[in-house]
């Protein structure tokens, strides 16, 4: 009963996170803040999200296989937005400082 | 309502695949034809499983917990024709890599001006 | 509710492909459009992941949206184009599209509903192959025994779409070869990450290609991945060492023996009477014999389907294809 | 020798990886020679054996029919392979020449390996007895004909394929749509079992739709008129072997396949009485008669020419078939095959001239009649039976076609064949024309014509000298063909 309401909590909270990384990932102003809200929902949305899922089936051969995908996006998300950042600082996007809204970004360059 | 219920997955991919189909003929450049063509190609294969699919049905992977499967004749022909579409993708790329070498547009109205100044040069060289 | 639940995620993820070919049909940079359609692939995935088609999903997943990105961004890189500021208006082309709509609508009308256990597809053959399976092949994944064995001739011919393409492809572009200024920056966090990862990649790849008897997964599958383990460590350290490890000349051959692999597995059987592609003949246990086909021909296709997809990325990826 | 039906497609299979593995040119040559030397050997020993029984089956991988992949061979497939067979001997006998001249070094053993790939798509899709398995292999061949055309010397070449690989693909996921409708309606993809399965649910929009989509699918493939614009770049800028080839066998083979899914899936009752296919044949038909022929005499590239004049003899074919009647379909099959002896003929010819002079412009054969006099005769074999000459295999057809549309009273069309006829004649006079009575250019070419690219020449045009004179063989294949159509249809 408690695990079910923990499950419950963990993926309201990360369905809530995903949506506000989705928020700002449209309304924050610039590539770098961008991947800011993207890497919230990676890092924290997605493992709330499993660890909910696997409270809800319960501990089998399947939930060491979920635990496993939390260990792999733990690692490989932040080196993914590092190497976007990089990336970007290359290719001599600066990141804005005013904060006027612009919707189609310089990235695109 | 059971009958709408039953077949809006058909009408949307129907609705997709006219959009892949669109993109194709109507894009002027080489890749984003490509890509709808890749678009159409995928829609299909989402018709070709939502065949396969059985109402609270499992994969068609046999355990011990169910008996109703989905049918997996449908997967079989999808993986087969995935595999296609990458490779006729692939082949479409590489072809495009090279017309942009030897044309310098990937643009199909340059490419038809290109090609009909092409074909002037050759008479005008045949005649003299 | 469970059906309806089933339906809703459904119809949301359809919605999201029509929203996401609508951006790309809108879109005038055509990096913004590659990135889209890897995108539309991983929904496709998931789609195929809810519909129980768990080994398309994967190889859609796989092949769809990790390697044809990988190739489109490559071609883009090649042919430097990123701009695509033409719209053409063609009434003639709407017309065909709406003709074709109204031709697809008009034959769907009579399907069964979408899920009724009671459709003719669900009733013919799909039941003798989940029957025949379990009595004759004895494997859990039914759609590994009917692609290796029932379709195996299918799957033969796929193979070969493969090294055809390979050979499309090369054809085209020729291997190329890495330049060698060109070495990507260095980077320690990437080069920290990564090392272990591809070893992790490979390993997944192996078990993707000997674990498709029992859940999803086989030949094509693993052949991805094991080449993307590849791609990464290129992408990562530099082309020129990737090619040192598995030099690009030898790329054909192997697609080729994979080939060979799955035909000469197929022609064994002649040689006891029996049919083409027919199992049974490979051991004495006819059970034991679809087994060692199936693990064989799966063996062809993944080599196969390594060696071309890498073939491909180093066509692409290597410089100076024309001479 | 009952491994036959496989082993006609596995071995050309086989042998194009075989090739990529040695890796050496002479050896790919003589590897595709003897590889299409056994195809040969196969589809007449079949053509043998289909004198005794009425239908060779194969079932693949041991499993009975609607389980497994069966491959079923009868009258019309094996017709389709004596085509195709026929064909590629020739054809690699010529490509040792021809090959070394317009494909560079690195190429040619991939060149090869294509072509073998090509070869054995096509027969693939002609013994199959699988729905989804014709859309596999109709890949098989259509991926390596892409690349085959982009090997051409001209940059044109590059964008004809590229116009053909999104036609192609357009035309082979409308097939696959129609397989899937069919499927859906029946659960069942054998073609055998799909003809039986099909009656009872026959008045369906899905079985309508399926059959509109596999038709305008194969119509593509085929360069049914309107649907025609890739094929007139793909033959004109490809390399001489390639465009010999698939001017040959290509289009024959998506007929084929309109053939097969029309009169024995679906069903003649089906296709001509539930819905007015025939009607719709006729005109299509009749267009393509006159759009290919009248477009043909406006080119000054004779390559294109001869591409328009082949969308004019696909016409020819569709014309027959929607007769609808015995006839009709003797006539459609005969013209299969001589029309593929005659663009045999006709583009090897070209192909030789294009050795020569690295064109096939008209202005270029200026003379051409004095200076290479036994590829001009040959030429003009190929153009007399093109145009129905009595006394070649042209005529032979074309005989037939009018007598089986006399038979339907449909005298108009058959005055119209005459037109078309008229016309041809004139295409073909212009090349004659220039190529006899004009003075020779000056400049002349020095390259001596390789004996074994005349030597295949002249196999195909003297057959089509003796497939005129004695049509025994085609006749008989031909009538048995149609009379199991039908027979699997009533």
């Amino acid at each position: 009963m408690i695990i079910s309401i923990l499950s419950d909590i963990c993926l309201l909270l990360g369905g809530i996170l995903t949506l506000t990384g989705a928020v700002g990932l449209l309304r924050l102003p610039d590539f770098y803040s961008r991947l800011h809200a993207a890497s919230v929902t990676e890092s924290l949305a997605a493992p709330l999200l499993i660890i909910g899922v696997i409270l809800d089936t319960g501990f089998t051969l399947d939930s060491a296989k979920l635990v496993l995908i939390i260990v792999i996006m733990v690692i490989v998300n932040p080196t993914i937005t590092h190497a976007l950042c990089r990336a970007a600082a290359h290719g001599r996007i600066s990141p804005e400082m005013e904060s006027e809204t612009e919707f189609s970004g310089k990235e695109s360059k | 309502m059971n009958e709408l219920l039953g077949h809006v997955n058909y009408w949307i991919v129907i609705f997709l695949m006219m959009m892949g189909l669109y993109m194709v003929i109507a894009s002027s450049n080489l890749i984003k034809k490509l890509i709808g063509i890749s678009v159409f190609q995928a829609s299909v294969f989402i018709l070709y499983i939502t065949f396969g699919k059985i109402t609270e049905g499992s994969p068609p992977i046999i355990t011990d917990n169910t008996d109703v499967y989905s049918n997996p004749l449908p997967h079989v022909l999808i993986l087969t024709a995935i595999v296609v579409g990458v490779a006729t993708t692939s082949v479409g790329l590489a072809l495009i890599v090279r017309i942009q070498e030897a044309y310098g547009s990937l643009d199909e109205d340059d490419i038809h001006d290109i090609n009909d100044n092409d074909d002037f040069d050759i008479k005008s060289r045949s005649i003299t | 509710m469970i059906e309806n639940l089933e339906l809703l995620i459904d119809v949301c993820l359809l919605t999201f492909l029509l929203l996401i070919v609508f951006a790309a049909i809108k879109t005038t940079n055509l990096f913004v459009a590659t990135m889209l359609f890897g995108i539309f692939s991983f929904v496709t995935a998931l789609l195929f992941l809810d519909l129980d088609a768990v080994d398309v999903a994967f190889t859609e997943a796989a092949v769809g949206a990790g390697f044809t990105t990988v190739l489109m961004l490559s071609a883009l890189r090649l042919t430097g184009a990123f701009e695509n500021v033409k719209h053409r208006h063609s009434v003639l082309g709407l017309f065909i599209v709406v003709l074709t709509g109204a031709a697809l609508i008009y034959g769907v009308a009579d399907f069964p509903n979408m899920g009724d256990a009671n459709a003719p597809v669900h009733l013919h053959i799909a039941p003798e192959y989940i029957q025949l399976t379990q009595e004759k092949i004895d494997i859990p994944n039914v759609v590994t025994a009917v692609l290796a064995s029932f379709r195996g001739y299918d799957t033969f011919g796929e193979t070969v779409v493969i090294f055809s393409a390979g050979a499309a492809v090369l054809l085209l572009l020729g291997m190329g070869h890495a330049e060698p200024k060109h070495e990507p920056e260095q980077n320690l966090v990437l080069w920290v990450v990564v090392k272990p990862f591809i070893a992790l990649i490979l390993i997944f790849g192996l078990y993707v290609q000997f674990h498709g008897d029992f859940g999803a997964g086989g030949g094509f599958q693993a052949g991805v991945i094991f080449a993307s383990g590849f791609i990464l460590y290129s992408l990562v350290f530099g082309e020129s060492y990737a090619r040192q490890v598995v030099p690009a000349s030898i790329l054909p051959r192997f697609a080729a023996l994979g080939v060979i692999i799955y035909g000469l597995t197929g022609l064994v059987s002649l040689l006891s009477d029996k049919t083409f592609l027919d199992y049974n003949a490979l051991s004495s246990n006819p059970v034991s014999g679809q087994h060692l086909g199936i693990l064989l021909v799966e063996a062809g296709v993944g080599l196969a389907v390594f060696s071309t997809v890498l073939l491909i990325f180093y066509s692409f990826s290597g410089v100076n294809h024309n001479e | 020798m009952t491994h036959l039906p496989v082993l006609i497609v596995v071995a050309p299979l086989l042998a194009a990886a075989l090739i990529v593995l040695l890796n050496n040119r002479k050896v790919a040559w003589l590897i595709t020679l003897l590889t299409s030397l056994f195809c040969f050997y196969a589809s007449v020993s079949m053509l043998e054996i289909l004198q005794e029984v009425d239908v060779i089956s194969y079932t693949l991988g041991g499993w009975k029919a609607p389980f497994g992949i069966e491959l079923r061979i009868d009258a019309l497939s094996a017709l389709m392979l004596l085509i195709l067979t026929g064909s590629a001997l020739l054809v690699s006998i010529y490509a040792l020449k021809s090959v070394e001249k317009e494909i560079p070094d690195k190429n040619q053993v991939l060149f090869y390996t294509a072509l073998l790939m090509v070869l054995a798509g096509l027969i693939g899709i002609s013994i199959t007895g699988d729905a989804f398995n014709v859309f596999v292999f109709l890949e098989i061949s259509s991926l390596s004909t892409y690349a085959l055309i982009s090997l051409g010397r001209d940059r044109r070449a590059l964008h004809a394929s590229y116009q053909y690989l999104m036609m192609g693909t357009i035309g082979a996921t409308f097939i696959l749509i129609g397989i899937g409708f069919m499927y859906v309606m029946t659960g069942t993809l054998n073609i055998q079992d799909l003809s039986q399965r099909l009656p009872a649910v026959a008045d369906t929009n899905a079985i309508r739709a399926a059959f509109a989509f596999i038709t305008i699918g194969a119509g593509i493939k085929a360069a049914m008129l309107p649907l025609h614009q890739w094929l007139p770049n793909a033959y004109t800028y490809s390399p001489s072997v390639v465009s010999t080839f698939l001017a040959a066998t290509a289009t024959k083979v998506a007929v084929y396949v309109m053939i097969r899914f029309e009169l024995s899936l679906f069903g003649i009752e089906f296709s001509f009485l539930q819905i007015p296919f025939d009607k719709i044949l006729v005109i299509l038909g009749t267009i393509g008669i006159l759009g290919g022929s009248i477009y043909a005499v406006y080119q000054n590239n004779v390559k294109r020419m001869l591409a328009y004049s082949s969308i004019a003899q696909i016409g020819y074919i569709l014309l027959a078939i929607g007769l609808a009647s015995q006839a009709g379909f003797t006539a459609a099959l005969l013209h299969i095959f001589n029309h593929a002896l005659i663009k045999g003929t006709l583009f090897m010819a070209l192909g030789i001239v294009f050795f020569r002079f690295a064109s096939a412009e008209l202005s270029i054969m200026a003379g051409i009649g004095k200076t290479m006099p036994l590829t001009m005769a040959a030429f003009t074999i190929g153009g007399l039976s093109l145009i129905g000459i009595p006394g070649t295999a042209g005529f032979v057809s074309k005989w037939y076609l009018v007598t089986a549309l006399l038979d339907a009273s449909l005298w108009p069309l058959a005055l119209l064949i005459l037109v078309a006829s008229v016309l041809t004649l004139i295409y073909v006079g212009r090349v004659i024309e220039v190529a006899y009575f004009r003075p020779t250019l000056k400049g002349e070419s020095q390259l001596k014509v390789p004996k074994t690219m005349l030597i295949a020449l002249w196999i195909f045009a003297l057959s089509n000298i003796y497939f005129g004179l004695n049509s025994d063989i085609s006749m008989g294949v031909s009538t048995l063909a149609v009379n199991q159509l039908i027979g699997v249809a009533s």
